[in-house]
């Protein structure tokens, strides 16, 4: 009777207000979730808050997200790629603005956020010019400073089974920031490339129980980033 | 200031044979993008080292063998790679608990600059209209056992990249142990930096004519 | 003070089954031990609830049908449960995220006094020699959405448990949102106490005598 | 070439020593290590600190290794059982010292200090007796109050499935502590009942990756604790 399932990834995100904070995950192009990504391109929703550890690649994906100007904000740790200008240039011309976050940091404030611990205290940046503006503090003779959780409005993962209470299991490396990202927004969008029924993921093996999923919906082929770059394609 | 001799000292692929020298047996390592990658394919026979990637994997092993490997087995680079048996897949929070929680024995990095202090430097020039991009390197050097930078010893204009104080924005400050340039092996002594090794036809004089501080020689240290 | 007459009002089993036909559909609840645990069986049908025990396991189902199941597959309690299919085990640190970052729904707990604010009293009794022992009831009440208390509407003494101010140690300060005695459901709403619903043959009176605070009747709010 | 195994619990425990700091894994009986605990209680070590969420039952096990004198001070939640009267006696004869924890703030400190996160806001115990000695601060309205992170010299777990990497699988609500305090000891042994070859378990459903643990030790038909209880049994 529980069935997050919605049908299409454009019903999956029609919800996204203009200023919603929204976690995307991946790293890089691996647990992009790049149709649930275009579908809110789609929908139009501006002056959003983008949290994401890069800024994606070519002008597809994330990228494209980017450049439709729909955000205004980027809360990232590595927005530098190769393959793309789109941020570089955004960011150059004041269109954009940067919260640049280490990557490590970036994960514990997202975990934080999820699990109701709204500060803690990290040695990540302490004597850096990342450090300013924050609280620091020594324990046992050490310095460290003080972080803030996050939490968004949305999350929108990427991973490779799904069931209908929203349990998740991802492939290989393109885990990273879903099962977090997952427990820290308001509403959380799996796009799965498998939906089995429920009782099919081993109890021992799901990575994301179905509490911390609002909707899945199933994209049965999901493009990869690299090949969409490849080609040269440009979205929308 | 001298200009870089491309005939003298240590070539990169030797940089990164003699850091896998001193991967210990079971060590758990993390490798930076670039010249630090290349580390792993010379760690010594006999040896056992296990490697981390920050974006959620212990196991990691060489890239693929063909063009194919998955799109979403890759490593902090954004290259494809391969998970050896043994290995882990966990998400970014817990892979960072092994970086700050101290669990990594050993990250080599690539630096612009570190200090006599051990400073290092390799994130941004700090120049006002770059894109600053930290990536994991500030946790990496807060959280790892050993910090090793393998680097030129001097820039491409010859200027020394082994300072006294860092010019750059610091990724950490303190935080270097060890040293790898084409001309030397450094340590981050408690009086600054400290020669253990020298690069075939490099002599000390040499080192530390290129070296933007002192240098010091501990008897008996180096050869 | 009166004491308690056995015959009036809500049997323990109608107490659980008047909550849980407050539980809604779909909704992730966590519930304590002892009577709170039975409401699980009476929840109506045609709603599907996950359960959550905060030792490790989202999809709890009911005790196994014998004796035997696994001693490692148990409940907060200690007791051996089954898992639901779509369950999922998790470790200790994720099963209270699940708690304290606000991810369930309802949870349904004893209690030794409610005051008119919500405060709940439901680990200590403060006596010294007391062996203190607070489990995850501190963390419940921190974390959960909707916190629900089922007790007796006086002690075996007689006196009153919905108070004005707890004289016991506090679990948590306001944070009751709903009260289910063997007289009454009762609120707690922005003055106090305030009664949703008479247990047969119980009437409003007969409830705010043994209530120790004031009790409110909200017009068109109870029946 | 990394072998964990050691060949027995003895040699697994030798090394601690009086006065060690001793997480112990398990709720009740599921997770308990009690063949690596006997072991402790053959060794002798003193005065030491145990972190687990309980006080054991029965005469074996934890509750054997506090009635052996050899625990100054427990950690912990939820220190009463219907099967024990061990700790009460020693508690009530000023035997023992009681830090008591909430169970998600003793899970959070555990992993607090596993992450080298040295400290963290929590809302629980806010309003409580419990909040004593603690600094209270306020974000975006709320109180919280500040934790500490918590980590020892030793870990004992138990798991189902491990390989001489050290990489664990559990068994169903046996997973518990043991993730969390494998991270956060200098040396963590983990008993389990099968120890299979490296490559063996899938890296997908590995639980607690090897990075985490020093030993491994085969216990291949671990006691029940409940079992040992019903029998009346008393270690040593």
């Amino acid at each position: 009777m529980i069935d997050k399932q919605v049908p299409t990834p454009a019903e999956a995100v029609a919800d996204i207000g203009d200023g919603a904070a929204v976690m995307i995950g991946g790293f890089g192009e691996a647990g992009s979730p790049i149709e649930l990504i275009h579908a809110l391109i789609d929908q139009g929703a501006s002056g959003l808050t983008v949290v994401n550890n890069n800024a994606g690649s070519g002008e597809v994906g994330l990228a494209a997200l980017l450049k439709s100007g729909q955000v205004s904000k980027l809360i990232c740790s590595f927005p530098k790629s190769a393959g793309s200008s789109v941020f570089p240039e955004l960011y150059r011309d004041g269109r954009i603005e940067l919260e640049l976050v280490p990557q490590g940091t970036l994960a514990e404030r997202i975990r934080a956020g999820g699990a109701g611990i709204p500060a803690f205290f990290t040695p990540t940046t302490v004597g850096t010019s990342l450090e300013e503006g924050k609280e620091r503090r020594t324990f046992d003779g050490r310095d460290y400073v003080m972080e803030l959780g996050l939490t968004a409005d949305f999350a929108l993962i990427r991973c490779s089974h799904a069931d209908c209470h929203g349990n998740l299991v991802y492939n290989k490396t393109a885990r990273n920031f879903g099962p977090i990202m997952a427990t820290a927004a308001s509403t959380t969008v799996a796009q799965a490339a498998n939906i089995v029924v429920v009782g099919e993921l081993d109890p021992e093996v799901v990575v994301t129980p179905g509490i911390f999923v609002d909707r899945v919906v199933q994209v049965e082929n999901p493009a990869h980033e690299s090949d969409l770059v490849a080609r040269g394609e440009v979205y929308p | 200031m001298t200009s870089p001799e491309e005939s003298v000292g240590w070539s990169r692929e030797e940089m990164a044979q003699r850091a896998a020298r001193d991967i210990e047996n079971g060590s758990y390592v993390n490798l930076g993008i670039g010249i630090p990658e290349r580390v792993a394919k010379y760690v010594p026979e006999g040896r056992e080292v296990i490697y981390h990637t920050e974006n959620g994997l212990l196991g990691m092993g060489p890239a693929p063998e063909s063009d194919e490997g998955d799109p979403e087995l890759i490593n902090a680079g954004k290259r494809r790679v391969t998970a050896v048996p043994g290995a882990s897949y966990f998400h970014h929070a817990d892979s960072f608990v092994m970086i700050r929680g101290g669990h990594i024995d050993v990250c080599v990095l690539g630096a612009m600059q570190v200090s006599e202090s051990g400073d290092l430097a390799n994130w941004s020039t700090g120049e006002p209209d770059a894109v600053p991009a930290v990536g994991g390197a500030m946790d990496l050097v807060a959280g790892v056992g050993s910090v090793r930078v393998i680097t030129q010893h001097c820039t491409k204009n010859g200027d020394p990249k082994l300072v006294e104080a860092c010019s750059f924005p610091l990724t950490g400050p303190a935080v270097v142990n060890r040293i790898y340039t084409d001309l030397a092996v450094i340590d981050i002594g408690p009086e600054g930096f400290q020669l253990v090794e020298l690069a075939p036809g490099v002599d000390f004089e040499y080192v530390r004519e290129r070296t933007g501080a002192s240098l010091a020689i501990i008897d008996g240290h180096w050869r």
